[in-house]
């Protein structure tokens, strides 16, 4: 869990442009994401945000511009990038009929870094408060549980990477301060976090950058605010 | 993270997808018996259709039999990754760093093991239904044995293709029955061929060809596919 | 050198370089397609000699054979526009593709329609249920597929990406549901032109044929050309090119 | 070995052995009779199941076609040139069909050997010809059935 990670991890996008259904979501977008920095992703709703995480996963090619993972283009990256990576959806691919345990024990052996036995998945459920819901099927948890039961994976899985959308749905007030918590650990051990979310997110600001898509009276403008650094 | 257990992590992929997908398969058990329930009303359709008497029936048995089991097949690939789209799990399988068309070949044999293993398991009780020689049980289940596999590979690619689609269900129909063509002349064509007393080993060799080339191309046919559903 | 390859590849591209090239190509194409089709048809239907054997009925095979061979021909532009769409991303390939489809369709009805009609005569049934004749409706059923495909997507670059997946699959089954229906039944003739062989008919029953494939192709070409130039008015609508072709104003290049 | 190079190497590996394998199999098949499709010569050597519905195919024999003078009923023998079969077959004949054409048809074979057609279907060739031009090439000796 302390490992640092390389410093010279980066994420950067050039010109990075998105139209979608006829509609410009963003416009030249140029930014750089280095290694211990949490990324906020802002807009209104239906500005792009989630179609901006989608395609820094490489789960969307429908843009135009660059985006390279340490200096190389990302979709030459291909495995050895989404070895990095963690995504964590709307949806995070929990399945209702198989419990907590099975869904992470599958995530994290086709995620490929080994796997991971029964000791640390329970650990890392205890730690997200589901201790004795392990053997329990998903479709029983409320909906701030399963939430709870995706952001488990953070706890095991060593990539360097998250992404993260609406991470803070649904989960209460304590799990919301213990992730934010989660999320600086990783940026201070040299990680990256993007994410978005309409919780403001106060610690620790050195760390913070805001990515704001927003779509003004028909102007797309996207504007990267650097705050330190 | 080390780079001497990637042999492991890569069967290990593979073994827990499949395991998963038995899992899931195995819990809703109701799944699970429509499409073979499906099978048998399907055939016993015929009897009643066209005629009762045991030698019109012999002679149509091995195409009734063939059809219906491919009708089965695609009855239950509509599902098989509408459920995956919609809880995400399809998402992490392509943010996978394991390579997608092993995981997707995961997913067609346990979808293979859950229908066409199991129809081909029961048509010899519909084999007899239609007064079947039992002598052409052998070819029937063989031909069935290597058939449904590729019926289910292409199914996998039909529901690939439409699984972003509010409305899949027909359409997947549509698009996979010409290609499935070849496998139900085949497939029949062995056992018709058994039935005229004739070897039916070169149908069965190249019903084997057909699936091979199933597993070679389909996975990576699915694998686009799957890729465009999710970006779109 | 390869900045010149990468302009055109630019140029090609561009829906609207395609638009202006295709309107100024579309007259040599449509008239060669009329003329050809006019005089092939008269030559065909009116001159050429009967067949020893089959009378006047072999005559619908000048509508009847280019159908056919388009048909076949269609399906491969289009499944290998498809392709090109899919690896390098161009927006024209998905149109072309996409544009191709219904006109590939007509003509596999076209043939198979007359093809029942010559059946009639000669073989003493409308349809049988022989290699080509089948491989030829497996076909029709593909084109649908693709049509039906493309049409329920709401997003038209999802649209293009899928069919292109669903013809170049079906590019791969064409040959081996051929050869399986082939092997199942054949009552069909075999080819009567072949590269290597002269013609296995007379020049004056030939050479009408000739003529009518000419202008089946160049009829294709200019059906294509047309419905491209509307999918390109449709999808590029929001541009102001089109906005300015679409008020009839002249195109300026700019 | 790293991910990348190991995932291409698995690609080619299965495609190479895929296509090691289809050739192999379908050179197997091919080593089959697939079709149930019979020439007389085969029916003369007990080949062809008796009572199953099967096709043949040949030359109808010049001069063998001889009509029941009631109903349909025509017998006629299509030959391969070495072995013959007779046919018998109640319907109407297509218009193509002639003594020395190929055609195919679907029926049984019975006890005695003569096959019961329910389908005559005649099989016309890839060359056309002008009715003159044929007569001239009869005249000049070589007449295009004697090719087959």
């Amino acid at each position: 869990m302390d490992q640092e990670y390389p410093s010279e991890i980066m994420l950067s996008a050039k010109d990075l442009s998105c139209c979608r259904d006829d509609r410009d979501l963003f416009v030249n977008l140029n930014f750089d994401i280095v290694g211990g920095e949490v990324v906020q992703i802002v807009g209104s709703n239906g500005s792009g945000k989630t179609t901006l995480l989608r395609i820094l996963c490489g789960l969307m090619d429908d843009y135009s511009g660059d985006i390279e993972w340490c200096r190389e283009p990302m979709n030459q990256c291909g495995e050895l990038y989404r070895a990095q990576l963690i995504h964590i959806g709307h949806n995070a691919g929990i399945n209702p009929i198989l419990t907590a345990e099975e869904n992470l024990q599958w995530l994290l052996d086709i995620h490929g870094q080994g796997g991971a036995d029964n000791r640390q998945i329970a650990e890392a459920l205890a730690r997200v408060g589901l201790s004795g819901y392990e053997g329990v099927e998903t479709h029983r948890l409320s909906a701030g549980q399963k939430r709870r039961v995706s952001l488990a994976r953070l706890y095991i899985e060593g990539a360097p990477i998250w992404i993260l959308d609406e991470p803070f749905t649904a989960i209460d007030k304590e799990g919301v301060r213990e992730l934010e918590n989660l999320i600086f650990q990783h940026a201070n051990r040299g990680g990256i976090v993007i994410l978005t979310t309409h919780h403001s997110l106060q610690e620790t600001a050195s760390r913070l950058k805001r990515i704001t898509l927003d779509d003004l009276s028909g102007f797309h403008e996207a504007s990267v605010d650097d705050d330190g650094v | 993270m080390g780079e001497d257990n990637q042999p492991l992590s890569l069967s290990r992929a593979f073994f827990s997808t499949l395991k998963r997908e038995l899992k899931i398969a195995n819990r809703q058990r109701s799944q699970l018996v429509n499409p073979l329930f499906f099978f048998i009303m399907v055939v016993s359709l015929f009897p009643l259709a066209v005629s009762p008497e045991p030698s019109i029936l012999r002679t149509i048995a091995p195409g009734v039999i063939w059809i219906a089991a491919l009708l089965s097949t695609m009855m239950a690939a509509d599902a098989l990754f509408k459920h995956d789209f919609e809880d995400g799990t399809l998402e992490q399988l392509l943010l996978s760093p394991q390579p997608l068309f092993l995981l997707v070949i995961a997913k067609v044999v346990s979808h293979w093991l859950t229908t066409g293993l199991l129809l081909t398991l029961l048509s010899p009780l519909l084999a007899a239904m239609l007064f079947m020689d039992t002598n052409h049980l052998s070819a029937l289940v063989l031909s069935l044995l290597l058939g449904t596999p590729v019926l289910c590979f292409v199914n996998a690619i039909g529901a690939a293709l439409t699984v972003g689609l509010r409305k899949g269900g027909i359409l997947i129909t549509l698009i996979t029955l010409p290609l499935h063509i070849p496998v139900l002349i085949f497939g029949t064509g062995c056992v018709q061929a058994s039935v005229y007393s004739q070897p039916y080993q070169g149908q069965l060799a190249i019903l084997g060809a057909l699936l091979v080339l199933a597993i070679v191309l389909a996975p990576f046919a699915i694998g686009a596919s799957l890729r465009i559903s999710v970006s779109g | 050198m390869w900045a010149l390859v990468k302009e055109y590849y630019h140029k090609f591209g561009s829906p609207k370089h395609f638009y202006e090239l295709t309107g100024k190509l579309l007259p040599w194409f449509a008239i060669p397609a009329v003329l050809c089709l006019v005089v092939g048809s008269v030559w065909g239907l009116a001159f050429a000699p009967a067949d020893y054997q089959q009378g006047n009925s072999f005559r619908i095979m000048y509508i009847h054979v280019p159908a056919a061979s388009l048909a076949m021909s269609v399906y491969v532009m289009m499944a290998v526009a498809g392709a090109i769409g899919l690896i390098w991303k161009i927006k024209m390939a998905d149109m072309v593709a996409k544009s191709a489809a219904p006109i590939g369709a007509a003509f596999t009805l076209l043939a198979l329609v007359t093809g029942a009609i010559w059946g009639k005569p000669t073989w003493g049934t409308w349809w049988v249920w022989d290699a080509r004749l089948t491989s030829m409706l497996v076909m029709l059923f593909l084109y649908v597929g693709i049509i039906s495909l493309q049409a329920s997507f709401d997003s038209a670059k999802s649209a293009a990406k899928s069919s292109a997946v669903l013809a170049i699959v079906g590019l791969v089954n064409l040959p081996i549901i051929k050869y399986s229906v082939d092997w199942w039944n054949t009552l069909h003739q075999s080819a009567s032109f072949t590269v290597s062989d002269k013609p296995a008919m007379p020049p004056e029953m030939y050479l009408p044929l000739i003529v009518m494939v000419f202008g089946y192709y160049f009829l294709f070409a200019t059906l294509l050309m047309m419905i491209t130039r509307c999918e390109i008015l449709e999808r590029e609508v929001r541009s102001r090119w089109v906005a300015r072709v679409l008020l009839n104003r002249p195109l300026k290049k700019n | 070995m790293n991910p990348v190079r190991k995932k291409r190497l698995i690609v080619v590996f299965m495609i190479a052995f895929g296509a090691a394998t289809i050739v192999g199999l379908m050179l197997f098949a091919l080593s089959e009779n697939l079709n149930l499709f019979f020439t007389p010569s085969q029916i003369a050597n007990g080949e062809a199941p008796l009572e199953k519905r099967i096709r043949i195919g040949g030359l109808v024999l010049e001069d063998s076609v001889s009509r029941v003078k009631t109903g349909l009923v025509v017998e006629f023998v299509i030959t391969d040139n070495v072995s013959h079969v007779t046919v018998n077959y109640e319907g109407i004949l297509p218009d193509l069909f002639r003594e020395g054409q190929g055609i195919v048809a679907n029926g049984r074979l019975n006890q005695q050997g003569v096959f019961v057609a329910d389908e005559v279907l005649a099989k016309h060739d890839e060359n056309y010809m002008p009715p003159e031009a044929m007569e001239a090439m009869k005249n000049a000796g070589h007449p295009m059935e004697e090719e087959k």
